[in-house]
């Protein structure tokens, strides 16, 4: 366990970026996402949770897959680039840090998403404890110890100090870059905030969510159940849910003409949407109802049923706060369990 | 609140209406949801308080192609939105029975989240008509107070006014919030200089993530296929790729709701990065509101909008412009 | 020192087809002339411009746009520049508003007859154009290379 | 993606000498879908023509860009080459590179790099195109001449001898025009009233002319072949069946103040009045203005005289509406208004007068039975002094920067009849230029000088000034002696600059036609086309479309008549394809393009719509597109993006737009 004092941050920021990129919550008029840090930037680390989840620091809501253009009546193709220098990002909570493996489930397993498994092996995650969780979190419904991220380095606020601890063997070797700057420390204080934070988790409005009756057994009559009728009715069809969610991974693949030839980018996808997959003939799901179905269904009956019981949701709870008309999953899972009491 | 559920509930059961749109309680103290209540029944989830800030006129347009008529529950500033819907064949006001509801200013949590409040469990005071001047606050991190005014929401300060602009009935007082000019920061960007100006929705345009919240909650955006999901302008896009995108979408968005936004403020209410869309519409409501002389949408079902209309000696854009 | 490339903008004029595409006809057979950055685009009247159009120019790499049509109360269609004067009056606004130069969009009405007026409105549009120089703040990055 | 034929024109050296038409070729060639480019020196001949069509055959062309002159020059000459090779004649694109390129540019590589990108820009808009059909209308086989001058009178006579039914609307309350407030007529001398006179009461007598005086058009709606057109018919006051003419309303009438307007104010006449003795029809009106009766409900004498029973003071103004296939301008000329020409006194004597006004001085039936006197005491004058030019040629803002044509010849007629009735009276014209192009036009001007001794000064008059004893000084100066001139004249007359009547403008707002900046209507092609107006079914004659001697006015008239039989003639027109079109899928009923709609072409309709799996009944725009013009007002105001426009759709604009900027 090792310690370096608050007001001596930036200086960590500046060594890490000595070797390496920095992304971490940066805040722009009032509203906190991750960014590119520089110098002088307005680092937010108090913000619980920033508006879009970490999840663009390996999947970016848009990048280029290949250029082409045409030369002497031949098509030229030149493959977008893969990301090859080391990166650290930091303040990540332990729902965003979970979102990385669900998404890891997707593109890492074959066939491989070259793009993103070049983003993972440069990418060093540097996960924040929730000091203080509110009341839209619902991680511990899935497991996930906000006290606890488990990420390469997990790291603590305790009164000016932030605690530094290293998992892996990136962790290690960032911490070791970084040993100038990093004090030795013992881990009572850190035992004590973990304690705290959980016995917060434990009085939140949502801890005694549970996931029960989900999963990949469900399919059939979940998917059949009128519930989705009634629910989806307030849906706007906007994506902000998917857009916010660290596990959200659709996307769509576009061209777009710069004049000269043509960029093939994908950029990211929601199942809200009218158009999302459409196809020469139409789309699969016609009806608002369908699309607001699929939502829930992928994240708690079609994803853990491919991926080991794994649920695609991490309790972040992004979703509950920034929903304009008030739905979220939570509703969802609340909606089933009450028509099952019955 | 009572009052509504027991008109709506009498409305039911005498048969003037089939199904009610209103409110429905949410699961946390703050996040009610637009819903529909086809029976009495349902109705003990109906919720009207000051979180009920969704203005429901656009569900009147799937409302409108269902059987029987639809008690719908509006606030003065939704009766505008309902209005212009009217006068654009959207909605059908044969199948619309309209309760103008009385209002004292909308709140949200994202407001007290701002004022530094979280970990919100309880809040005391909201009450739709009448409520308190402080609200009580009861949080996983102890009790706190804050003033209504404070956590109210943009459009509220800048209130278009207490009257329903149509209705088949009236329940409830509303109650004046106005304090501010809606113009005001308009103006204020109107005098910076063209550096400052591009710096300044550059640096607020930058965070949108093309979610698409303020487009869909719109009510003026009611196009059935948005011209950004098409393929009639070759100008479908699902993502910000470069930063001159957004300022196509909202600029064209802005463009396209001209004349027909009532400045109910939804875009700006459910913006997830807080992107004051407003100033956008504000600025071309400005515009024709001195151009073309004074103009609210939605006032009335029936006046042409200023880009239907014309007169012979209309402003030159570079006379506008001198004007600046 | 490197000799800067003298900047040569891209200009999109849209003229109605009956009075100023016509007046730019008679501009050319007047042999009145104007930079070669100007490109014209014919359309039937000034009303069928599209605000899509015009930042569509400007994305795809314009440094100006210049939209012309009958004057007011001339027009072929008894009603359309009147609609195009509202139209661009508000996007124009809007554009400076959003922090764009003024002087890289206009609206000039240039009758059939008024070739001399075509090649001065162009002449004076270009060099407007060229002081300011490149579009940089409303265009795709993808399509500047 | 179609194949694509690009044909380069060369247009001999107009566009070869500036733009390398080699080079815009083997560029072109390597742009996507073009399978053949070449070049020729005159594409539209008959030889390149056939070059086209035998390049669409062999190489299965989808679609052609011809790089030319103006499309308003070839399109039509190309898109029939390519129809008659079999290819649809809207799948043909033209890049202007001689008007928009070749001539107004000097340097040969900007010139070329442009044609390129013109090229390419009709290239990237073609591959868009879509196949389209022209619809069919009607023709009303009737037409309406607007003005009932020489002009409108010969076009109608034309028209209505082919067998068509022709109205003529008139405003005021005879037909005639200005022809009929002229004396005499150069270069003949014929006495203006007997050689039209015949042709008022021949057209007032043809079974198929319906005259409508003291009327005015109030609105045109419609279409080439099927106008249709709100005639306000003002109340004359007096029933045109039973009026018999005979004149005693107008003698025995009270209110005998008002200025006559067919004498230009020189004389008064009564307030129920016929403009002048041969005047079609011969029936009065009424002058409210003037009329006691109308004024103070006293008076009533015109009724009481009137045997015929005509008078009747509740009339109303008539609006009529009619159908018709055919419209013609023919609304003639008047004077410039002299306010701003102080320096010729002529709002300060009466004795400076315009030419016009001595027209009427010079005719029996004027002011002043034809005697040649000063308008101020009565007295012969001894001394005119012409001043030509008064508002034409002139380059500042108060008159014309054109020339009004007809007054060298008035002014050498005026001086010739004043010298051969007048042999005493001294005549002296100061002239700018003297022109006189015309058939014996010269030898008439000649004639003044030489056999009748008219003193030609070229030379312009700064200042006249009326003097105490009632003369006038002319002070002026002579050019060609280089001298500056003092003189004493009894009477000065002013050749003032014509220019349209008022109310044209009016007119041709509501015909859509086009109007230059000095009033004139515009014609379709300067040469090519000088009778027609760009607006398809309106038609030119007379001085409405530049300044014309009476020959000239009467040979367009015929012209214009020509024209219009050739469309009367057809029982179908082919209607313009480019219609707006809207996608039901996507129409929002919204009905913001039926409002911003000038022809009332869209309408709404209960649908019932497959969208994707959805099925139901949705309200949606319809364009009816015989009404539709293809302006495209409604595309910009649909926000759904629903409205579109062949020909000119979004995609082809955003096609070239992305060509031009690439």
């Amino acid at each position: 366990m090792k310690k370096i004092s608050k007001e001596n941050l930036t200086k960590l920021f500046a060594a890490i970026c000595e070797e390496a990129s920095l992304i971490l919550p940066l805040k722009n008029n009032g509203m906190t996402n991750f960014a590119l840090w520089s110098e002088g930037d307005e680092v937010d680390l108090d913000t619980l949770k920033t508006v879009k989840s970490a999840k663009d620091a390996f999947f970016p809501q848009s990048e280029t897959l290949y250029n082409c253009h045409r030369e002497d009546g031949k098509l030229k193709i030149s493959p977008g680039e893969r990301m090859d220098e080391n990166f650290v990002v930091f303040g990540v909570r332990a729902c965003d840090k979970r979102g990385f493996e669900v998404l890891d489930n997707v593109f890492l397993s074959d066939p491989v998403d070259s793009f993103y498994k070049a983003r993972r092996e440069h990418g060093t995650v540097v996960a924040l404890a929730c000091h203080a969780p509110e009341e839209t979190c619902f991680c511990s419904t899935f497991g996930i110890d906000s006290a606890e991220p488990g990420a390469d380095v997990d790291t603590w606020f305790v009164e000016g100090d932030l605690y530094w601890k290293a998992n892996t063997e990136k962790g290690e070797k960032l911490t070791a870059r970084l040993s100038d700057l990093l004090s030795d420390a013992d881990e009572k204080a850190v035992e004590e905030e973990k304690e705290n934070i959980r016995s917060i988790m434990k009085k939140l409005p949502y801890a005694g969510i549970t996931t029960e009756g989900w999963g990949g057994e469900a399919e059939k009559e979940k998917f059949d159940s009128p519930l989705w009728e009634e629910l989806y009715k307030p849906c706007l069809a906007c994506g902000t849910c998917t857009f916010v969610c660290p596990t959200c991974q659709c996307y769509d693949i576009k061209d777009y003409s710069t004049g000269e030839g043509v960029q093939r980018y994908r950029c990211w996808d929601s199942c809200m949407y009218s158009d999302f997959t459409m196809m020469a003939h139409g789309n699969n799901r016609t009806s608002q109802m369908q699309r607001y179905r699929q939502r829930f269904m992928h994240k708690l009956v079609y994803y853990p049923a491919n991926y080991g019981g794994m649920f695609s949701c991490v309790g972040c709870g992004r979703c509950v706060d920034k929903c304009p008309t008030g739905l979220n999953i939570v509703k969802v899972i609340k909606a089933f369990s009450k028509k099952e009491d019955k | 609140m009572q009052e509504l559920v027991k008109r709506a509930k009498e409305l039911l059961a005498d048969g003037t209406v089939t199904r009610v749109l209103g409110w429905k309680k949410g699961d946390l103290a703050y996040n009610p949801e637009p819903a529909f209540f086809e029976n009495e029944e349902a109705l003990s989830e109906f919720v009207y308080d000051s979180f009920c800030g969704a203005n429901l006129s656009k569900y009147m347009i799937e409302a409108s192609k269902k059987e029987g008529k639809t008690l719908v529950f509006l606030k003065p500033c939704d009766t505008y939105s309902f209005n212009q819907l009217l006068k654009e064949h959207r909605v059908l006001r044969e199948k619309a029975y309209i309760v103008g509801v009385g209002c004292a200013g909308k709140i949200s949590a994202e407001k007290m989240k701002e004022a530094g409040i979280s970990g919100i469990l309880e809040v005391e005071g909201a009450d739709a008509l009448n409520p308190s001047e402080t609200l009580k606050v009861k949080t996983l991190y102890g009790d706190k107070e804050v003033s209504y005014k404070d956590v109210m929401l943009e459009r509220c300060h800048v209130c278009k006014g207490k009257d329903h602009m149509i209705y088949d009935e009236i329940i409830g007082e509303s109650r004046d919030t106005l304090d501010g000019d809606r113009m005001e920061k308009v103006r204020e960007i109107e005098a910076m200089s063209p550096e400052e100006k591009f710096a300044f929705f550059q640096s607020e345009l930058s965070r949108c993530i093309r979610c698409n919240a303020c487009r869909n909650v719109c009510p003026a955006c009611s196009c059935r296929k948005c011209v950004f999901d098409s393929t009639k302008f070759d100008s479908a896009q699902k993502a910000n790729v470069d930063s001159f995108e957004e300022k196509m979408f909202h600029v064209i968005r802005a463009f396209h709701v001209a004349g027909r936004c009532t400045d109910c403020g939804e875009c700006s209410r459910v913006c997830p990065q807080n992107i004051p869309l407003h100033l956008f519409n504000r600025k071309l409501i400005s515009d024709m509101n001195e151009f073309y002389g004074e103009y609210q949408a939605g006032a009335d079902a029936e006046t042409k909008g200023p880009l239907t209309a014309f007169t012979q000696d209309d402003i030159e854009p570079s006379e506008a412009r001198e004007r600046g | 020192m490197p000799v800067e490339k003298e900047f040569r903008p891209k200009i999109v004029a849209f003229c109605c087809n009956w009075c100023s595409y016509a007046g730019a006809d008679l501009a050319g057979s007047s042999r009145l002339g104007y930079p070669a950055d100007v490109k014209i685009i014919r359309v039937p009247c000034s009303c069928r411009v599209n605000p899509m159009f015009i930042l569509r120019a400007f994305e795809k790499g314009a440094d100006g746009v210049i939209l012309c049509g009958c004057h007011p109360g001339d027009c072929h269609y008894s009603t359309g520049n009147y609609y195009a004067r509202r139209r661009m009056t508000l996007l124009f606004s809007l554009l400076d508003y959003l922090g764009v130069e003024e002087g890289r969009t206009r609206v000039e009405w240039v009758s059939a007859a008024e070739g001399v007026k075509f090649s001065t409105v162009m002449n004076e549009f270009v060099d407007k154009i060229r002081s300011l120089g490149e579009n940089v703040r409303l265009g795709d990055l993808r399509c500047k290379n | 993606m179609q194949r694509i034929g690009v044909f380069v024109c060369h247009c001999g050296s107009n566009i070869a000498a500036t733009v390398d038409v080699k080079r815009v070729v083997e560029t072109v060639k390597k742009e996507q879908g073009v399978v053949h480019a070449e070049d020729y020196p005159y594409m539209c001949s008959e030889a390149g023509q056939a070059l086209i069509a035998a390049a669409i055959k062999e190489k299965n062309l989808g679609g052609i860009v011809v790089c030319s002159c103006s499309p308003r020059m070839h399109e039509a000459t190309f898109r029939k080459a390519a129809e008659r090779a079999g290819l649809n004649p809207y799948m043909v694109e033209i890049a202007n590179i001689r008007e928009h390129c070749s001539w107004i540019h000097k340097d040969m590589e900007e010139a070329t790099e442009k044609a390129v990108i013109l090229a390419r820009a009709a290239i990237a808009k073609v591959h868009l195109n879509s196949h389209l059909q022209p619809g069919e209308s009607l023709v009303t086989k009737r037409a309406l001449v607007i003005g009932g001058g020489i002009a409108g009178i010969q076009t109608a006579l034309d028209i209505a001898e082919a067998g068509y039914e022709v109205d003529i609307v008139e405003k005021t309350p005879s037909i005639g025009g200005r022809m009929s407030q002229l004396d005499k007529t150069f270069p003949t001398l014929d006495c203006s009233a007997c050689i039209l006179t015949p042709k008022m009461v021949d057209a007032a007598a043809h079974e198929k002319i319906n005259l409508y005086t003291y009327s005015e058009v109030e609105s045109v709606s419609g279409f080439v072949g099927n106008f249709s057109v709100d005639i306000r018919k003002k109340a004359r006051f007096v029933d045109m069946n039973k009026c018999t003419g005979c004149g005693l309303c107008q003698e025995k009438c009270p209110s005998k103040k008002a200025k006559s307007e067919f004498n230009r104010g020189l004389n008064t006449r009564s307030a129920i009045y016929t403009p002048f003795a041969q005047a079609i029809p011969n029936v009065p009106v009424i002058d409210t203005e003037s009329c006691v009766k109308m004024k103070t409900g006293k008076c009533g004498l015109c009724e009481k005289v009137c045997q015929a029973g005509a008078i009747d003071y509740s009339q109303k103004d008539e609006i009529i509406t009619e159908k018709y296939g055919a419209i013609v301008v023919a609304t003639g000329f008047d004077t410039i208004n002299l306010d701003q020409y102080g320096e010729y006194a002529y709002n300060e004597s009466p004795d400076v007068i315009t030419s016009l006004e001595l027209e009427r001085v010079m005719n029996a039936a004027g002011p002043t039975k034809g005697h040649l006197e000063r308008l101020s005491d009565g007295k012969a004058p001894k001394e005119i002094v012409f001043i030509q030019c008064v508002g034409s040629r002139c380059d500042d803002h108060r008159g014309k920067p054109y020339c009004s044509k007809i007054c060298c010849m008035y002014t050498a007629k005026h001086a010739m009849l004043i010298r051969d009735k007048y042999p005493d009276v001294n005549v002296t014209v100061f002239y700018i230029d003297v022109r006189t192009p015309g058939k014996n036009f010269d030898e008439f001007y000649r004639r003044a000088v030489e056999e009748y001794g008219v003193n030609y000064i070229k030379g312009q008059v700064g200042k006249v000034v009326p003097q105490p004893d009632g003369s006038l000084l002319v002070q002026g100066s002579d050019l060609l002696d280089g001298k500056q001139i003092k003189m004493r004249a009894d009477m000065v007359v002013l050749a003032t600059a014509i220019e349209p009547e008022a109310g044209v403008r009016k007119i041709a707002t509501m015909l859509t036609a086009s109007i230059d900046t000095n009033n004139f209507l515009t014609e379709a092609h300067p040469k090519l086309r000088p009778v027609e107006s760009p607006t398809a079914g309106v038609f030119l004659s007379g001085v409405c479309q530049g300044p014309k001697d009476i020959p000239e006015t009467v040979s367009q008239a015929g012209a214009a008549a020509v024209k219009v039989i050739g469309l009367l003639a057809k029982d179908k027109l082919l209607t313009n394809p480019c219609t707006a079109e809207s996608d039901t899928l996507l129409c929002n009923g919204c009905s913001v393009c039926q409002n911003v709609c000038p022809y009332g072409a869209i309408g709404y309709e209960d649908k019932e719509v497959n969208d994707h799996g959805i099925r139901e009944t949705r309200r949606v725009a319809v364009v009816n597109s015989a009404l539709c013009q293809g302006c495209g007002a409604c595309t910009v105001a649909c926000p759904s993006g629903a409205m579109d426009l062949k020909g000119f759709s979004n995609r082809q604009i955003l096609a070239e737009v992305d060509a031009i900027c690439r």
